[in-house]
């Protein structure tokens, strides 16, 4: 069982990777922020798979801490990551 | 919901054909520190060389980290766990940091203390409490904001009661008052930055207690402990408890205060003020935003 | 056992080849924005190492301060360099040749 | 012990599903065109593979506090979804990101423009 839970856990993390590649290439600032965000929901699933797998409470502890802060990134981006300035990107570009 | 985008007009969705997206916008913008193009970088050969000198450094540095790992005195988490049950916690790390090396966390918290004075000095005294005009300019706050408000509503709440559990289980669990207070800071930044609460200048004078408050509470525990025990900070037997767990709330607090006085400058963002720019910016910052505010009530900035 | 021995392995080096990755990307971008996000997303995944090798009390304050306030604080200055961009003031490092 | 067995079983079809959910959104993130449509691959997919893993992870539990504790954490994320879903959007239209099908993947982007 303890492997099965550290099997998705790799899963989950593969998963990331693959997130990261939106990071990355973007086009708008919007991409990258859900794709941070992506980090944020995916690390909550982690840690409580991993939380039972070493039979841990605080690890649960941390995925609470992740879940608020994932909040606070996106709310800060909403308030702050927009900027009007002549250099940013508006169009989406396919990617 | 059609609120944001028809306050704003088609002429700001600027389309750009998706040939030119990906230079197009770069060389329009004006700040190198934004998107740059490598026009600060140094010569080729220059970079090829630090590279080749930065390979025998990692190499040295991997040794050095390989040597390191070898050399912990092995008789350092015996000791711990024997006198563990002096410390009055049952959390190793909690044991350690406000026991065993209670120095040790009273410099770091004065190190933080050091850095929001910093800050502060940073702060140009601009004072419009309030939700700022230009708020919504920038962050299209006007669609968003029964939204925005029953979020906060959600996540603050349990952020402070999360801080406050962490606070209390950092004696028997890996938690503890740093990272209780930075998640309160957390809850201060989202209040913030959403415009319900303004971070205090450095006027404040509570804002002033409760920063000093962590630093303060230990030295003073500190000496208060000197005749009962001949050491600073060294507490009196059965005191410990109770005394690491008061400091770990003042501690908490204080973090989350010093963490949110970072973004003492968040809400005056928007409205950048050509006149506190011709305000010579070396001139006693500090001074300046304890003098009254001369249009306290002026939510609009020039 | 061995079992979960190797697949906690493949998992840590999945982690290790991650925040390698994220780490060269966030050095090598020039979209400082990019930078940020990727920094968010490193400390979240630096977090995941500190729960690997056993400190959950670091994770905690790694997720916290690293990826929470951190990165909260830097998208507040990225604003403010780029409204001051978007403006026709010059930017401070410009003001002196 | 068959109960234990059965309860086994059913964290790893949940945890199984969840998987699959998360896969889902990652590759919706990828491959769908424009922010909206990833929006949806986020808080959609994403939210319901978490609620598949806190099902499987909170089956393992032995302590109800700790199920409530998975309850709450899920739906704070759920809000948050929805609210984040919201805001990014909403900020996205006003900025000006023409969502596929507005004209912008028929060749041109900004119709309104267009005579």
């Amino acid at each position: 069982m303890t492997a099965f839970l550290v099997g998705v856990a790799f899963f989950l993390v593969a998963n990331l990777a693959g997130g990261l590649v939106r990071v990355i290439r973007g086009p708008t600032q919007a991409d990258r922020v859900i794709a941070a965000q992506l980090f944020g929901t995916t690390g909550v699933a982690i840690l409580l798979v991993l939380s039972v797998a070493a039979d841990s409470r605080p690890l649960m502890d941390t995925a609470l801490i992740f879940a608020l802060l994932a909040v606070v990134m996106t709310v800060v981006f909403v308030k702050r990551g927009w900027v009007r300035a002549p250099g940013t990107p508006t169009a989406p570009e396919d990617a | 919901m059609m609120g944001p985008s028809s306050s704003h007009g088609p002429g700001v969705s600027s389309p750009s054909p998706s040939g030119d997206a990906p230079t197009g916008p770069d060389a329009s913008s004006p700040s190198p520190l934004l998107r740059d193009h490598g026009e600060r970088d140094g010569p080729p050969l220059l970079r090829w060389l630090l590279g080749l000198f930065l390979v025998p450094v990692g190499i040295l540095l991997a040794l050095g980290l390989k040597g390191a790992a070898g050399s912990r005195d092995p008789r350092i988490p015996d000791l711990i766990a024997k006198h563990l049950p002096e410390t009055g916690v049952s959390n190793p790390v909690t044991g350690v940091l406000l026991n065993f090396r209670g120095y040790d966390t009273l410099l770091e918290i004065a190190v933080l203390v050091a850095a929001m004075v910093a800050v502060w000095s940073l702060d140009r005294g601009q004072r419009h409490f309030g939700l700022p005009a230009s708020a919504s300019a920038s962050g299209g706050a006007g669609g968003g904001r029964p939204f925005l408000s029953a979020i906060l509503r959600l996540a603050v709440p349990t952020a402070f009661l999360t801080a406050v559990y962490l606070t209390w289980m950092g004696s028997s669990e890996p938690a503890g008052a740093f990272q209780a207070g930075a998640l309160l800071a957390g809850a201060g930044v989202l209040l913030s930055v959403a415009g319900v609460l303004r971070p205090l200048t450095a006027a404040a004078l509570p804002v002033r207690i409760v920063a000093a408050g962590g630093v303060a509470g230990f030295v003073v525990t500190g000496i208060a402990v000197l005749p009962f025990t001949g050491a600073f900070l060294a507490y009196p037997e059965g005191w410990a408890y109770p005394l690491i767990l008061g400091l770990e709330a003042a501690l908490a607090v204080a973090v989350a205060v010093i963490l949110v006085e970072l973004f003492v400058d968040v809400p005056s963002i928007p409205a950048h003020d050509a006149a506190l720019d011709a305000v010579d910016p070396y001139g006693d910052p500090l001074g300046r935003a304890l003098a009254p505010d001369p249009s306290p009530a002026d939510p609009e900035a020039p | 056992m061995t079992d979960v021995v190797t697949t906690g392995l493949l998992l840590d080096g999945l982690i290790a080849l991650l925040l390698a990755g994220l780490a060269f990307r966030l050095l090598r971008t020039r979209d400082l924005f990019e930078a940020i996000m990727l920094f968010v997303a490193y400390g979240l995944t630096l977090a995941l190492a500190w729960i690997r090798v056993g400190a959950p009390d670091i994770a905690l304050a790694e997720a916290a301060l690293g990826a929470g306030v951190t990165g909260a604080l830097f998208l507040n200055a990225w604003h403010r360099l780029a409204v001051r961009a978007g403006s026709d003031d010059r930017l401070p490092m410009e003001a002196d040749p | 012990m068959t109960l234990e067995l059965v309860v086994d079983g059913l964290t790893v079809l949940f945890l199984l599903t969840g998987c699959f959910f998360f896969l889902a959104g990652t590759v919706g993130l990828l491959r769908f065109p424009d922010v909206y449509c990833r929006l949806h691959a986020l808080t959609k997919a994403d939210s319901l593979g978490l609620g598949f893993v806190v099902a499987g992870v909170a089956l393992q539990l032995r302590s109800w506090h700790e199920v409530l504790l998975l309850g709450i954490l899920w739906f704070l994320v759920l809000s948050a979804a929805a609210t984040i879903c919201y805001l990014v959007a909403s900020e996205a239209l006003a900025q000006g990101v023409d969502p596929v099908g507005s004209g912008a993947s028929q060749g041109q982007s900004g119709t309104e423009e267009a005579p």
